[in-house]
């Protein structure tokens, strides 16, 4: 079995759009949304859902008002600010403020305080027309968490053991932070989706930096190359100085936004068109990689 | 006291940056001419990308305290390592080896709390930092930018908020993607957020995570709808069905996300656009007149 | 010497696990004796610092070499520092106990 | 038994696993093994002209094992040239900064501490390693 995951670093890139067009042409693989903090690609799956999981998310504090006696050693200890005043007397603690570290539970003479972990979080186990797909949804305000996208990829793993799939496709998170991290360590390959925009380009570095300290092989997507000529050279020539090939690369098209109005994917949507032949070639480069180790034909 | 807008949307690439930059543009010629732009998406801050003409005006670093375990007075006691909810110290008791890794502490205070020996300090460890740029517009760019692999999002951006001393009319922060803490942390003190987002299913489901949480957090807020036209009319069901004031529609055009590709996009804007963005400093003007901190009776 | 193995479960016949800091058992194999032990990871559920926490327990039982799936950046740099050897093994389907006994030849 | 041979420090692998003569179909014999050190020691001396006070810093060793390696790098490439023979990159008793290895037997990849007397698998013991670029 051979895992990949699709990043852009910038929202918006298109991500969600290739994962799903190499969704309706990649065949025996397991799909994962590794963007837990704001899914997207259930939207085009369409997926039925079997199991419902809780994710035990960070500790969030809480003060018991009937044992608290007013003294404010919690409020003098939090560092975040979180322990207010109310405007009646009696002290409260933000839960959006309240970074989970427990200090005031420890602190609190008369044991007023507890936390407890948030219950807010939860991935899916679900079915879709592609294959078998893992999901999560965060709620709003939790702390993004590597350690969520840890946990869907690895169900996603133990599927694709279980059911003999050759592949796991990520949809990887936006950013370079720590659930990027998560959803690129250990994976086979990684696929940059770049938009070229000033932005674009500026996040694609960034994320080159992170993908290369794991010496995970790279390869590049191009979307909207046509939007900017100029920036797409500035992009190529950027990748070919760091050895990166460039897979595949999309013109701007209206098929990919009608496509997604109509919840499908590309491939769906407009079977003959030069957006769907490209993404196939895609597919097959990587999946020529992924089986013996090199990229046919570049 | 500055009255204070969000722009936010619950997804990447609605064109938040673009709102952001063209509604301070927008106020300057409008409204006021004391209204500053602060970037909060510390992660990954574009929106210096829109001013190549910028000068920078002050750089200021901003620091983390990270305890520092002194191995001299250290006994190993590992009572440190049993407060530390995030994982961050390391105690070897036979190598007499104890270390705090930066990258993972929240600088929380719990390890000096625990520490009976005095065996911990507390030392600063650059984040990050605060660019102040001019810009031409208005009262310029505020800028928070995190080191790459840092975990302080929102130190960084209460650092920001806290270096905006100056007394601003209007001071609009372009906020992070998503629905998370960064996010939470910099609506945390607004007076109203305008939300972007575009007319696609991608749009629509962002857009109601981001309402759920604005509705938790009880903060005024207006939707402004980015490449209209582009997409279906689901979103605008949602919006009336919810009784969303929809600030204004912004008409997608190729040639204007050319300019945004380029950078360039405070000069020939379209009619229709610029129509739009007058409808929103109007319905923001509105709110503006009825805020409390203001000394707005020019007109 | 000792070497830690990543393991799914806590005997012979669980499976290798993958991941490093949230691996659910560590193996420690001594290749003197040839004699194996079980530890359950306590931080498999933590929510940051896992792979340091997991560092920090393999040169606690004193592993010389730990044997895993890949490994994070802090715990690349602490394994460094106590000159732990990392072995990474890509294969799977594979149990502690085929580890072991490529290890014993 | 033999010393063990301390290990040398190669900065960088070399970018090629071989050269190969051509305009001689019948190049003889087996192909000359060059180890990476050896490479190491010729690119410190040769390419960057470093004297071999220096170069033997760099690669800390002394300066009579540096001179050593260097002399045997030179004679095995002049053979190569001279017998028209293949020259093959083969991992010696080195280790590399902070990079990976990986075993032709058993695919495992693997670190070299700086403390460690061996530098074969530590899974299956083959000395059939080479540098994972």
């Amino acid at each position: 079995m051979k895992e990949v995951t699709i990043l852009s670093g910038k929202g918006g890139a298109g991500k969600t759009s290739v994962t799903a067009a190499i969704a309706s042409v990649a065949e025996n693989a397991v799909f994962c949304d590794n963007d837990v903090d704001a899914a997207d690609l259930h939207l085009i799956l369409n997926p039925e859902v079997k199991e419902t999981h809780t994710f035990f998310g960070a500790w969030v504090a809480s003060i018991d008002e009937d044992k608290c006696t007013n003294c404010g050693i919690c409020k003098s200890h939090c560092h975040f600010d979180a322990i207010h005043y109310r405007e009646e007397g009696g002290l409260y603690i933000n839960p959006f403020q309240c970074e989970g570290c427990r200090l005031c539970e420890r602190v609190c003479p008369v044991g007023a305080i507890t936390s407890e972990r948030s219950e807010n979080n939860f991935w899916y186990v679900s079915d879709s027309r592609f294959g078998p797909f893992v999901h999560a949804k965060m709620g709003p305000g939790e702390e993004n968490s590597g350690k969520l996208v840890t946990e869907v990829r690895r169900k996603a793993g133990e599927i694709a053991k279980a059911t003999g799939a050759d592949f796991v496709i990520n949809d990887g998170p936006p950013g370079i932070g720590c659930s990027a991290i998560s959803s690129v360590t250990g994976t086979n390959a990684v696929l940059l989706v770049i938009e070229p925009t000033r932005s674009g380009l500026h996040d694609a570095r960034r994320l080159v930096e992170l993908v290369n300290s794991f010496k995970i092989p790279l390869f590049a997507f191009i979307n909207k190359d046509d939007i900017i000529v100029e920036i797409t050279k500035e992009i190529e020539r950027y990748l070919t100085e760091n050895d990166i090939a460039i897979l595949g690369r999309w013109g701007f098209d209206t098929n990919i936004v009608e496509s997604m109005v109509d919840k499908k994917s590309v491939v769906e949507y407009a079977p003959g068109s030069e957006t769907t032949r490209s993404i196939k070639m895609v597919w097959e480069q990587m999946k020529a990689f992924l089986e013996v180790g090199k990229v046919v034909g570049s | 006291m500055s009255y204070r807008i969000a722009i936010a949307s619950g997804k990447g690439g609605t064109g938040k940056t673009t709102v952001s930059v063209n509604l301070q543009n927008a106020i300057a010629n409008q409204l006021t001419s004391a209204v500053l732009l602060a970037d909060c998406d510390v992660e990954e801050p574009n929106d210096r990308i829109f001013f190549p003409d910028a000068k920078v005006a002050s750089q200021t670093k901003v620091h983390q305290m990270v305890p520092e375990i002194d191995t001299d007075k250290c006994t190993f006691c590992r009572k440190c390592v049993e407060y530390c909810e995030f994982n961050a110290i390391v105690v070897l008791p036979p190598a007499g080896f104890a270390e705090v890794n930066a990258s993972l502490c929240h600088s929380c205070g719990a390890c000096s709390v625990a520490c009976q020996d005095g065996a911990i300090n507390e030392k600063p460890v650059p984040v990050g930092e605060i660019t102040r740029m001019d810009t031409g517009v208005g009262g310029g760019l505020a800028e928070g930018n995190l080191k790459v692999g840092s975990a302080m999002q929102t130190l960084m951006i209460k650092e920001l908020k806290k270096s905006i001393t100056e007394d601003y009319d209007v001071v609009l922060y372009d906020a992070p993607p998503g629905t998370s803490c960064p996010v939470v942390e910099t609506v945390a003190d607004v007076d109203y957020v305008v939300l972007v987002t575009e007319p696609t299913p991608f749009g629509l489901n962002d857009l109601m995570l981001m309402v759920e949480l604005l509705i938790d957090l009880d903060k005024p807020f207006g939707v402004v709808i980015n490449k209209a036209g582009l997409g279906n009319r689901d979103i605008y069901e949602f919006l009336n069905e919810q009784n969303i004031d929809i600030l204004a529609e912004i008409p997608f055009n190729k040639a204007y996300a050319g300019k945004y590709a380029s950078g360039d996009l405070l000069t020939d804007i379209d009619p229709e656009t610029t129509e739009s963005y007058l409808n929103i400093v109007k319905s923001i003007e509105e709110r503006y007149l009825q805020y409390e901190g203001s000394n707005y009776f020019k007109w | 010497m000792k070497t830690l193995i990543t393991s799914t479960g806590g005997s012979l016949d669980a499976s290798f696990d993958k991941r490093y800091g949230r691996a659910a058992w560590f193996c420690i194999l001594d290749e003197q004796t040839g004699k194996t032990e079980f530890f359950e990871n306590e931080n498999v559920n933590a929510t940051g610092g896992a792979g340091t926490k997991a560092a920090e327990k393999t040169v606690e039982l004193g592993a010389g070499k730990v044997i895993s799936g890949d490994f994070g950046p802090k715990a690349k740099d602490l394994l460094e520092k106590f000159n732990v050897q990392m072995v990474i093994i890509e294969e799977d389907d594979l149990t502690i106990k085929d580890i072991v006994e490529r290890i014993k030849g | 038994m033999a010393r063990p041979k301390s290990l040398r420090k190669v900065v960088k692998p070399p970018g090629f696993k071989g050269y190969k003569p051509y305009g001689n179909q019948n190049a003889s014999g087996s192909p000359v093994e060059l180890l990476y050190e050896e490479y190491e020691a010729l690119k410190l001396a040769d390419f960057d002209l470093m004297n071999h006070l220096e170069a033997s810093r760099v690669m800390g060793v002394s300066r009579a094992t540096f001179a050593r390696i260097y002399e045997r790098a030179r004679r095995k490439v002049a053979l190569a040239l001279v017998e028209v023979k293949e020259i093959k990159a083969v991992y010696g008793h080195a280790y590399l900064d902070k990079s990976w290895l990986i075993c032709n037997n058993c695919n495992a990849r693997f670190t070299i501490p700086q403390t460690a007397s061996e530098h074969n698998c530590p899974v299956c013991r083959s000395s059939n390693v080479e540098a994972v670029k």
